[in-house]
């Protein structure tokens, strides 16, 4: 089934939604740029190709409080502050995020069972677009990401011709279009299969169409080893910008806070990049930062395919290749580990 | 200029001045440029590019760098060349061990703020005559170079080399009226409650990425406070919105006097927070309370923060006479 | 583990009357870390002393938290207290429960209260108390006293006689001072001469002290115990140990014309010169300024002269290099430059003179012969006006930017001036126009009194407007107010003295720069304790002598200047120093050599070194390090907030000590 | 009721703003001291921290007081000229005029932070420092706008 609703009238479908829960879409942001926000009257879905900050945050918040200890005298008392989450609907995800959610699921929802990740996933429910406009930095199809037709969540959605059309892909997704009521009208599939279509023809001429990623499973120890890697992390400010704004990094530290009244335990994202990420009593045994850097990228691009079938835990977003100070991200590594070196440069400017 | 560049330090890399050549790489679009050490021709003929891309402020890789054996020739914009004469105050950079060509600089494009403007698919760019010819994949964007300018560029300190060794294109003059403390005098301007909700909404983005941090030449530390648990500082990520305020109100305070205004810290925040203007409230102040100064205009400067006058400095309560509450 | 014990004092009713001490004693059981805690009526008593001392044994207590008076009052009695048992003294905290608690609050509830935060603060702070143990370094048994006046002579006798080395440098070619330049002394007049010199020869012969006339401190690097000292011996172009001091030279020197600064240039000299005839040591010195064979290469008649083939014209400057353990300054006075008192016509007219110059007037050694006359014509002056305050007292808005203070000795040697003249000459008239009269002192305000009733000296309470030579006349028109009459007064005055201003000698700012010692705004030496340290620079190791720490007269410089050395002695006495454990300390491993710290340190107490450390990575690395030198460190802590990465930390109140208290407080 | 139990009441009762007054050994906390002595009352939410010098105070400090709940953070030292280490006020002042500065930049009300000369001998003056820094602070109400929601209790 399909439905569709005129873009002007997206307020009415958001504000069905949000009488039984609460919808978050990627609204624009005065710099240019967007991030996902709580829906309230006259929110408007933002057109921007990606938010700044992935859209694992709904599920791995970069923050979350874990218990309270409190002391009196000799007794202490523990609170467990993770909460059962409410329902939810992520809006105008795009496929590549959505994908994202499946790789963190084979971490966080394998045994033992991360209970606060899984209390999230269970409450949301995701509206995945497609992308109208991909971008120099996209990649997905590299993950067999289809963003033409996104496979992955609850509804599909596609804005075209001034109508944003929905099609639901599960259960769920069928039980959520039906709760937005009257706003709604039914549509045949002609202006999707044109976009898709549309979609498709840009993705083959994207700079980054050509790109896929080796399989490197079996030379495990070959890549740890490569003399690249050294040259590679020489330049690397070792900031988590590329792990914080990643969809698939899954890194997190936890910590203590003494507010003086009782002690709050959290959990908080960190990254491999940082030089104190495997600090232990006896020092760290990442030393540099090419032990680091290196790290990140075995992980995704040779760790998790060993661990997981062959699945890349990278989905391709281009965040960052956007992201990073100093323009060094995982397609420049992909590259390196197939041999394949950037091309244009060395011309004259 | 690439190809004077890229001839020049062929020319010393052959007669054995120097040893390896710390410039720009070209990435795969026009516009992610990476900082590289190259060390034969054949590198700097392949990678080395210099245009209008080539923000990254190169001398705080001079640190490790100048650390090494053997002479490394280092290509500074007049910018960079502050934070170079900083850090060798601070006995950071082993100056005899560095090469300094100063480069001309005019200012260099903001990629992100073509895409505010909703230019994407960005393949190529090129400059014609002061405007940008950008090339996408859905169809080709003509912009003024100078309206597409990082911020930092667009009210420029100085357009001169404060150090080099040779000069290669024109050195420029400091910038009198650069204007660069417009935006704090607008917020000195505002009442606090004003500056609290501008500074909360703009702070409140932070993802403690670390970005400004580690890309920032002032912050050299061996140990960051906020890396380290025994500092009572130490923090990953920002639980509470104090916390956001506590890291940059430190890490402004901790560079503070050394901190050249080199705006790389607003042109790396992933989240587009505009941290030079901490930093610029800073020298601003620094500028009229105790005398104008410059960090990194000399090298062997004595940072305004270490020093004091008996009977000039005024007053911790002039504070109080600034904007209403 | 802590195991910290909580003693609450009651201070009889003083802490107890405001603060439930039984509450906080009982609160401080639920305090984390806390194992025993109890109140006590006086902590400070031997009994609570004990009571302290028995508990840390009964209960295996590592910490000890005193909830008292104000630590300034007691918080090394206990600290000792514990010493004695074997504790580490910085293991005890003090809560100040009465000063900042009991006495300031009314109110029980709120007293109790804030003495319960105050107590966890301190247990906080104590949890993360380490053991301190002070450094010690050893002490060179020598001193350097600088400036060879009354007050350096006086130090370096007492410490000489107490068996240490003295070395006294004086820029001067003789020792002596101001005291040997005056005629006689207040209030027994007694001749000043007749009791300086003989000090100065004893100086001289003492076997333990060494006197570096003509010579100047360059630079002090060190510390207390271990100083070095460079000293600057100026070419005297005559050879000390050849010179006996003969004459023949300065007899037959033909350059005459060098104004004679040992009578305050009234008259001249030769170019080679020994200042007096007492002069100590008693070297001929030639001054280049006026030397016609150093300026033009002719005469070298001295040379042929000198029987002893003393004379060296070739000769440069020394530099010495000594090590000391103390250091003393006693730098001395000089008058202040009066020549920008228009109104005194002190440049338009030879016959209004300072203080200073009547001195020498007076003085039988003098240029007169201590035949009181008018330096303009030579005849004995009949009226004289001493106008008293010049360039002291003047207030801010004074327009000659003169001294705030009092130079203390300026009425009592004026009341000496007036008698003397007087009792010489009867029938001179004299007025004195002052202020105040300000004679606190033994036997001082009968000596003024005496000036006044026997001696019938004008003494007038009002201001000198005016002084204008008449050239007519030849005298001088004093124009003036009295202003208990409040009527003008017009005086036609032979002679003008003027008692000018006393300032530290200019000499005494440079030097205090090198012996890094705080100067107040009027650059006299500030005293480490204004009331119970005055002989002490807060510089440890630097000690004050004479006018140089303030106003004061012969008899105080003397006293000052023994207590002085009593305090040298003191520190002569010990083998080694123990130092300060309140030190800052620096982490080599997080500094990283940004020479910040270096820069705000008052004392030069950091040097930076280039240290080779063995890096995590098996490899080594040479990294520019900040050390402290704990010697020198005196805890002040203004490094520890310029370091960055926190690498410089000051033991006793560390960051984290002190975030503990912020914390505990906030509750 | 006991003592302990009134001053939890009373603590609830209604918000009374917190001073964290970091006073220096030499001077302001002997002004302190001196204030105690002459029996002269002023508020009893001062709470003094003795650290050496006012040289010692690390904007660290200030932040995190606030950061706790302080309403108010006063740095007292020496006079100018004064100062026992010689040069330690000088810094002092130059740098909380910095902190404080870039605090107001923040939106931080500046009358919650203040720095003050006392000396030993100015015990009268250390009461009517603390007296109208109270009242100021008082006025202002409870910190806001630099706090840790956390560090409520709740």
């Amino acid at each position: 089934m399909l439905y569709r609703i005129s873009c002007t009238e997206m307020d009415a479908l958001f504000a069905a939604l949000s009488e039984t829960k609460t919808v978050y879409l990627p609204a624009d942001r005065e710099d240019g740029q967007a991030s996902f926000v709580k829906w309230t009257e006259g929110t408007a879905l933002s057109n921007r190709l990606n938010t700044v900050r992935s859209a694992k945050d709904f599920f791995f918040p970069q923050i979350q409080p874990l218990a309270r200890f409190r002391r009196e005298g000799q007794k202490i008392e523990i609170t467990d502050l993770r909460e059962e989450s409410e329902d939810f609907v992520i809006f105008g995800a795009r496929a590549c995020d959505v994908r994202s959610f499946e790789i963190l699921d084979r971490v966080f929802l394998a045994d033992p069972v991360d209970t606060s990740y899984q209390t999230r996933r269970e409450h949301a429910a995701i509206v995945t677009m497609a992308c109208a406009r991909p971008e120099e930095t996209c990649f997905c199809t590299a993950f067999d990401i289809d963003p033409a037709k996104p496979a992955d969540g609850d509804v599909r959605a596609y804005i075209a011709d001034g109508y944003c059309y929905l099609e639901p892909l599960t259960e769920k997704g069928e039980t959520l279009l039906a709760g937005a009521g009257e706003c709604l009208e039914e549509s045949d599939g002609a202006a999707v299969e044109a976009e898709a279509g549309r979609i498709r023809a840009i993705l083959e001429k994207l700079p980054l169409a050509s790109l896929k990623p080796a399989d490197n499973r079996e030379k495990e120890l070959d890549v740890f080893n490569s003399p690249k890697w050294e040259e590679m992390a020489s330049h690397c400010l070792g900031c988590g910008a590329c792990t914080f704004v990643c969809p698939t990094c899954q890194c997190f530290d936890i910590n203590d806070f003494d507010s003086g009244h009782g002690i709050e335990r959290y959990r908080c994202w960190d990254s491999c990049m940082y030089h104190d990420f495997t600090l232990m009593a006896s020092g760290t045994p990442r030393l540099t930062q090419k032990e680091r850097f290196r790290q990140r990228f075995m992980h995704k691009l040779v760790y998790y395919p060993i661990r997981y079938d062959g699945v890349f835990s990278c989905v391709g977003c281009g965040r960052c290749l956007r992201k990073c100070p100093i323009n060094m991200n995982i397609v420049k590594v992909m590259k390196e580990l197939t041999g394949v070196r950037p091309a244009g440069a060395g011309e004259e400017a | 200029m690439q190809r004077e560049l890229i001839n020049r330090a062929r020319e010393l890399l052959a007669d054995g001045t120097v040893d390896r050549v710390l410039g720009w790489q070209a990435g795969q679009f026009a516009y992610d440029i990476t900082p590289a050490v190259f060390t034969d021709a054949g590198e700097l003929e392949a990678h080395f590019v210099y245009n209008e891309f080539c923000a990254d402020n190169l001398s705080k890789y001079l640190i490790k760098e100048s650390e090494k054996e053997g002479k490394v020739l280092a290509f500074l914009k007049p910018c960079d060349t502050y934070s170079f004469n900083q850090l060798v105050t601070e006995h950071r950079i082993r100056r005899e061990h560095v090469y300094v060509i100063g480069v001309e600089s005019y200012g260099k494009a903001d990629v992100e703020k073509l895409r505010a403007r909703g230019i994407s698919g960005i393949t190529g760019v090129e400059t014609v005559s002061g405007m940008l010819k950008v090339h996408t994949m859905y169809g080709d964007e003509s912009v003024p170079l100078n309206e597409v300018m990082l911020d930092r560029c667009l009210t420029c300190k100085s357009k001169k080399h404060v150090v080099y060794d040779e000069l290669i294109g024109e050195d420029g003059d400091v910038v009198a009226d650069s204007g660069r403390f417009d935006m704090v005098e607008k917020l000195e301007r505002m009442t606090a409650k004003e500056r609290f909700s501008f500074w909360q909404g703009e702070l409140s983005r932070c993802i403690r990425c670390n970005a400004c941090r580690n890309v920032c030449p002032a912050c050299t530390c061996e140990n960051c406070v906020f890396d380290n648990p025994g500092s009572g500082l130490q923090n990953r990520a920002a639980r509470d919105n104090f916390e956001e305020k506590l890291f940059h109100i430190i890490r402004a305070y901790h560079v503070a006097g050394r901190c050249t205004d080199c705006g790389e810290c607003s042109r790396v925040c992933p989240e587009h927070i505009p941290l030079h203007l901490l930093n610029r409230k800073f020298i601003k102040d620094f500028n009229e309370l105790y005398g104008p100064f410059q960090a990194g205009e000399v090298s062997g400067q004595m940072s305004p923060m270490c020093a004091y006058t008996e009977t000039a400095d005024p007053e911790a309560s002039v504070v109080r006479k600034g904007g209403a509450e | 583990m802590q195991k910290i014990g909580v003693f609450v004092c009651w201070c009889g009713t003083n802490i107890a009357s405001t603060v439930d001490v039984k509450a906080v004693a009982e609160a401080a059981k639920s305090v984390p870390g806390v194992v025993f805690s109890t109140d006590y009526q006086y902590m400070c008593s031997e009994a609570g002393q004990n009571l302290i001392k028995d508990s840390v044994l009964t209960y295996g207590l590592t910490h000890v938290v005193v909830c008292s008076c104000s630590p300034r009052m007691h918080e090394a009695t206990f600290r000792k207290a514990v010493a004695s048992i074997g504790m580490n003294p910085y293991m005890l905290e003090v809560a100040n429960i009465r000063e900042q608690c009991s006495w300031v609050h009314k109110d029980k509830e709120v007293g109790t209260e804030k003495a319960i935060a105050l107590m966890k603060a301190a247990v906080a702070k104590a949890m993360l108390n380490t053991p301190l143990t002070a450094g010690s370094t050893p002490v060179t048994k020598r001193a350097l006293v600088i400036g060879g006046g009354i007050a350096g002579m006086q130090t370096a006798l007492d410490i000489a006689d107490a068996g240490f080395q003295v070395d006294i440098v004086e820029t001067k070619p003789t020792i002596g001072g101001k005291m040997a330049q005056l005629d006689k002394t207040f209030p027994t007049l007694d001749c000043s001469s007749c009791i300086v010199t003989p000090k100065m020869v004893e100086v001289g012969q003492h076997p333990n002290i060494t006197i570096y006339a003509y010579s100047e401190v360059t630079e002090v690097k060190g510390f207390v115990g271990q100083f070095t000292v460079t000293i600057k011996r100026k070419a005297r172009y005559v050879d000390e140990s050849k010179c006996t001091g003969c004459g023949a030279c300065i007899e037959k020197c033909p350059m005459k014309k060098v104004p004679d600064e040992w009578n305050m240039n009234l008259n001249n000299r030769k170019a080679i010169y020994i200042p007096f005839a007492q002069a100590v040591p008693k070297i001929a010195t030639i001054d280049p300024a006026y030397c016609l064979k150093l300026n033009t290469g002719k005469c070298g008649v001295c040379s042929k002269v000198c029987g002893t083939n003393a004379i060296n014209y070739e000769a440069k400057d020394e530099y010495l290099e000594v090590g000391y353990g103390a250091i003393v300054a006693a730098t001395g006075y000089e008058m202040i430059d009066v020549s920008k008192y228009d109104e005194y016509a002190y440049s338009n007219s030879p016959d209004v003179v300072t203080a200073l110059e009547y001195e020498r007037l007076m003085s039988a050694a003098g240029p007169t012969g201590g035949h009181l006359v008018r330096p303009s014509d030579g005849k004995e002056p009949k009226t004289i006006v001493f106008i008293q305050c010049v360039g002291s007292r003047e207030t801010e808005d004074s327009c000659h930017g003169g001294k705030p203070y009092c130079s203390k000795v300026c009425c009592m040697y004026t009341a000496k001036h007036a008698i003397l003249t007087k009792d010489h000459y009867p029938d001179t008239d004299i007025y004195v126009f002052y202020i105040d009269v300000r004679t606190p002192g033994k036997l001082f305000d009968e000596f003024y009194r005496r000036a006044v009733e026997q001696y019938n000296v004008h003494y007038i309470k009002g201001a000198v407007g005016k002084v204008t030579p008449n050239a007519e006349t030849g005298k001088l028109d004093v124009q003036a107010a009295d202003l208990l009459l409040m009527e003008q007064l017009q005086i036609e005055a032979d002679m003008v003295v003027l008692a000018a201003a006393l300032e530290p000698h200019r000499s005494a700012r440079p030097l205090a720069t090198m012996l890094t010692a705080p100067m107040d705004t009027n650059d006299f030496f500030t005293e480490a304790h204004a009331k119970l340290r005055p002989v002490e620079s807060a510089t440890a190791g630097i000690y004050l002598s004479g006018f140089c720490q303030g106003p004061k007269d012969i008899p105080e410089t003397v006293s000052q200047a023994g207590a002085a050395a009593a305090k040298v002695i003191g520190l002569l006495s010990k083998n080694e120093l123990v130092g300060n454990p309140c030190v800052a300390h620096s982490d080599e491993w997080m500094c990283n050599g940004c020479s910040q710290c270096e820069n705000v340190c008052p004392y030069g107490a950091i040097t930076y070194e280039e240290k080779e450390f063995r890096m995590p990575d098996r490899t080594t690395k040479i990294r520019r390090v900040a050390s402290v030198n704990p010697a020198v460190c005196q805890g002040c802590g203004a490094c520890t907030v310029t370091c960055p990465s926190g690498a410089m930390d000051l033991r006793g109140f560390t960051n984290q000590e002190i975030m503990a208290e912020v914390d505990a407080l906030c509750l | 009721m006991s003592v302990m139990e009134k001053t939890a009441a009373a603590r609830q009762a209604e918000w009374k703003p917190k001073i964290i007054a970091f006073c220096c050994n030499w001077c302001s906390y002997g002004g302190a001291d001196l204030a105690g002595t002459n029996r002269l009352s002023y508020p009893a939410n001062v709470k003094i921290i003795r650290v050496p010098c006012s040289c010692r105070v690390n904007p660290m400090f200030i932040l995190r007081a606030f950061q706790k709940g302080a309403d108010g953070v006063i740095v007292c030292g020496c006079h100018p000229g004064d100062c026992h280490y010689s040069t330690g006020n000088y810094h002092a002042r130059r740098r909380m005029t910095m902190l404080f500065s870039m605090l107001s930049f923040l939106g931080v009300e500046s009358a919650r932070t203040r720095v003050e000369w006392v000396s030993a001998a100015e015990g009268a003056r250390f009461k009517a420092v603390m007296d109208s820094f109270v009242e100021d602070i008082t006025r202002l109400g409870p910190n806001e706008r630099l706090e840790d929601l956390r560090c409520k209790e709740n």
